[in-house]
């Protein structure tokens, strides 16, 4: 099957509506969240209207059913990730995934694997988006453990020259983007994950950026923990997961406690099920994992390979045409090797806010802001930058609609 | 009625009148064992003797399928060899797992054939497995508490 | 508007379906989950076929709409609750509100109102859903708090004959259900909740199983914290709320790390945006929210009090017909002043399990086993018990159904 | 063009040429606000002398209607009395949660009346209020200061 986004495009009923008074909406803000094909959309209506029950509660056919929809999913995203069935654990969503496993690492008693005292360090970087900084930030405070990060080079990549300096015999966890939503930046793990390992401590790769655009196999990575969300992914909202070894989570405490994650509960105390039963209490997410599960296979039809070298080709075009723009300054390295589909920019003096107003009247709908890495931003010197990012959907033509409107603007502000 | 397929004869007549259903008072392994999705709940004891099963017996509550489950094994693995037993319990997962897509094979598991129309109710899977799975546990404690003898 | 369920069950698709070869679906499950009307299936899928952005993250007309969606479905659920605007706090359902609440309270720090210490109280009763149990008992373990509880009448009622007992100068939260999903019992909480503040207390209530199914006003009852599910509401899966008095929610600190609930952040430091927005990070399940806001107009537009008024009338033929019944045993209180409707019942020698199992033959959907609420039925004295719970969808006709199916379900195992 | 509405020549002119932009040495109250979403900072003194205020000088970076629209409001309240400054306060804010329903009235608002088109891009209205929740933090804080003195 050859490649076609416009035919893709034709999956995805939102781009059947206008923006801002008929013109074409050109949505370059997928880093933020992906539009949906209608077979997502249709999974999660599916389900409610013939198969909805709560699952894994109740020998009735509906629940039978809801049950075996749930699970399937779970095999789907297990493939998907090259995991096993029971390392996946659905979430709400990443950010959830992350203060899962902050609080659950918080909560191991003394003798566990997880359990941090004082003077333990944990890693994370500048790059972090907050949800994988903020958490860190609070599980230090807690148990006295240190926070420790790698910093950006002026080009916006890690930087590593100190790889042993800052990964020592103290460290605990490791806890690192995959691709920066703000630079772009794909960060190399091979040496990292080896260090961390060397030293003794878990390796927990944020995959929001990446697993939604290109292959990620957690064997090959040899990664402990993973985290992304459906909605990045062309799945739905109110969904993430959480990859993570078999022997880790067995050992991890729980983080949320309620219903179907007991193994016997008394008025004082409880026991646990085996994982990923133990991190999944209450009635679940069904529908929105039926979702994603639908979402993911939808991925893989169409190939993640493929996906990536679309957004590779388009990341190309787009930041040599934007380098033509006078006083336009890409924040993040320009190097394709280093990269993924997420740019983002400076005007001149023009505030992002203002850029991005002149490009939603255009039809255009790119992010500005700090993105939610303020102390990103913060070091690479801007007080925000405007943000286009690209998936499978987008076509060589959004960029040259982008291109005209950045001009246009400098002429509007200018 | 397809229900009959689910509660065969044999079931009932089981769950009615259960085998070895009564905790002896010597045993080699003694476990407990939890359904948490319907609290059914199972103790076995168990008795090796020289590599044979010599005796299992149990008490416990739960559904028909779980208390027919447990009766039916016992009758079926007391004085079996511990291998040959534990063929046995493969053949009968892997018979519960088949959704229905298997029908067993009688000269292995004689009697514990009739729960093979449990296969096709996922939600009841656990409660033919319990009895099942409590005796692999034992099984196991049993061999490595003669190993340290 | 008279009252029809015959009219409503034509806005649930899932009732055109039929259960095992041809049988008419009698769902009496909606204690586990409720079925979907489909203005709510709708609402979702419009979300993603025309709205679908990021919330409150850019300035572009996709996103404006994702906010003004979002934020219409938040003052929905206000008006529903009788609360403000603010004190609407967006969970994935109930468990996670009453999680959210226990490490929140745990993160309080001292000089805090919400912070707990060593031999400080929390009470809760015999009666309660593993969700509001269970985190309770952490939150204890974790602060040396005391837990204490109420205890469970034979006739299913919680046991108030000592409310000064057991709520004492050293409690400092109370959290009760407003009805239990096992028994039916309503419990009643004035009393409860004038001791609770008499003593500085905060009073949550669990109302996944009231909300749904009766007016409920937090104005009315005074209390300080409430949580409910959307899936019991006819609203989608993975969406709950918190409510919770203004001033509360600004004093309590935040659980959940991560996006958009910041005001600031460096490398080392956070702070927070108000309520609701601190306990909310990350990118919203917002289509589910705003199915969650489309199935409380639809069950406004029905009237809440004649929700109730016909579970009340369906809830009595039942327990007069099953108590013709020889050998089955309702567990719970009968009288229906004191109820709604769940019923939960044994049927001499013959197991929860295998009972459901030949209802469901019959297309009837029960529930069997302890409910998530296994130091209840252990104090009822039972293994486990069968559960038809009643909702706006179901007729007097499903009644007789049941009967039938319950006296052919002793032939049968007889 | 629609866009011409939002960005009126008033607006890009303050932009340009922002009044008052430069903190002063002295004042009764200073401030800093941040609009978390998108990293807007602004800080703010400000004088009052016998319950008028005396002056309001300012810092800050943003995006040109966050920066327009404290321009505005200090060439607009420099001089007025602290009633009157809080009477026109409330019509601007009112203005801006119109959702375009409102035009508002010029005799109050001058030269901020140029900002009417924010409310219609909800997004935005943040960006419009920044200076002036500072401007009313600010004023709280001097007048309690007085109170005191
Ligand atoms: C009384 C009560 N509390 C809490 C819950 C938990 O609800 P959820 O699973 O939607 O979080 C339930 C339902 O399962 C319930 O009935
Ligand atoms: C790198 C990265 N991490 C974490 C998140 C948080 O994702 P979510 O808001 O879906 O939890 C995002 C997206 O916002 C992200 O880009």
């Amino acid at each position: 099957m050859t490649f076609d986004p416009l035919v893709i495009r034709k999956d995805f009923p939102i781009f059947e509506r206008s923006i801002r008074d008929g013109k074409r909406l050109v949505y370059l803000d997928s880093g933020a969240t992906s539009q949906k094909p209608v077979v997502v959309i249709e999974a999660e209506s599916n389900f409610y209207r013939n198969h909805n029950a709560a699952a894994h509660r109740g020998a009735h056919q509906l629940a039978e059913e809801a049950t075996e929809a749930l699970e399937s999913a779970r095999e789907v995203v297990a493939n998907f990730l090259g995991g096993a069935v029971d390392e996946i654990v659905f979430t709400k969503h990443s950010t959830e995934a992350l203060n899962l496993l902050a609080y659950s690492i918080g909560n191991s008693p003394v003798g566990n694997r997880f359990h941090l005292q004082a003077g333990d360090e944990i890693v994370v970087s500048e790059m972090e988006h907050h949800a994988n900084l903020i958490p860190w930030q609070q599980l230090a405070k807690r148990t006295g453990a240190v926070l420790k990060w790698f910093e950006v080079t002026p080009d916006g990549r890690l930087d590593l020259s100190n790889i042993d300096g800052v990964i020592t015999n103290r460290t605990k966890i490791v806890a690192l983007t995959h691709q920066s939503n703000v630079l772009g930046t794909i960060n190399p793990l091979t040496d990292l994950v080896k260090r961390t390992h060397q030293v003794g401590a878990i390796f927990i790769l944020d995959a929001c950026q990446s697993v939604p655009h290109m292959p990620v196999n957690v064997g090959a990575l040899d990664i402990d923990f993973l985290v992304f969300s459906g909605h990045k992914a062309v799945g739905p909202t109110g969904v993430g997961v959480l990859w993570g070894r078999a022997n880790l989570l067995d050992e991890l405490p729980p983080f949320l406690f309620g219903g179907s994650m007991i193994e016997s509960v008394t008025m004082t105390d409880a026991t646990w099920a085996p994982a990923p039963r133990k991190f999944e209490p209450g009635v679940p997410n069904m529908a929105q994992i039926v979702g994603l599960g639908s979402a993911l296979n939808y991925l893989t039809a169409i190939g993640m390979q493929k996906i990536h070298n679309h957004e590779i080709a388009i990341t190309e075009y787009a930041i040599s045409k934007l380098q033509e723009i006078q006083d336009l300054k890409i924040v993040g390295p320009v190097d394709m090797n280093l990269r993924g589909g997420a740019v983002s920019f400076t005007l001149g003096d023009i505030h992002p806010h203002d850029l991005g107003q002149f490009l939603d009247n255009s039809g255009i709908a790119v992010r500005t802001g700090h993105h939610c890495a303020w102390p990103l931003t913060r070091k690479m010197g801007v007080p925000a930058t405007t943000r286009a990012s690209f998936y499978l959907y987008n076509t060589l033509a959004d960029i040259d609609v982008l291109f005209d409107g950045v001009r246009d603007a400098q002429k509007y502000f200018g | 009625m397809q229900l009959d397929n689910l509660y065969q004869e044999v079931i009932l007549d089981h769950y009615k009148r259960p085998q070895n259903k009564k905790l002896s008072a010597n045993y080699d392994a003694q476990v407990h064992h939890v359904n948490p999705s319907c609290g059914d709940e199972i103790d076995l004891n168990l008795t090796i003797t020289d590599g044979t099963i010599s005796n299992i017996s149990w008490d416990g509550v739960g559904c028909s399928i779980s208390q027919a489950s447990v009766s039916i094994l016992t009758d079926l693995l007391i004085g079996k060899k511990i291998d040959e037993a534990y063929s046995i319990f493969d053949h009968f997962v892997a018979l519960m797992q088949s959704k229905g897509t298997v029908s067993g094979d009688e000269a292995v598991l004689e009697d514990a054939i009739a729960l093979a129309g449990v296969s096709k109710y996922p939600a009841r899977i656990k409660c033919a497995l319990l009895g099942w799975m409590a005796f692999k546990d034992a099984s196991v404690q049993a061999q490595s508490k003669s190993k340290l003898d």
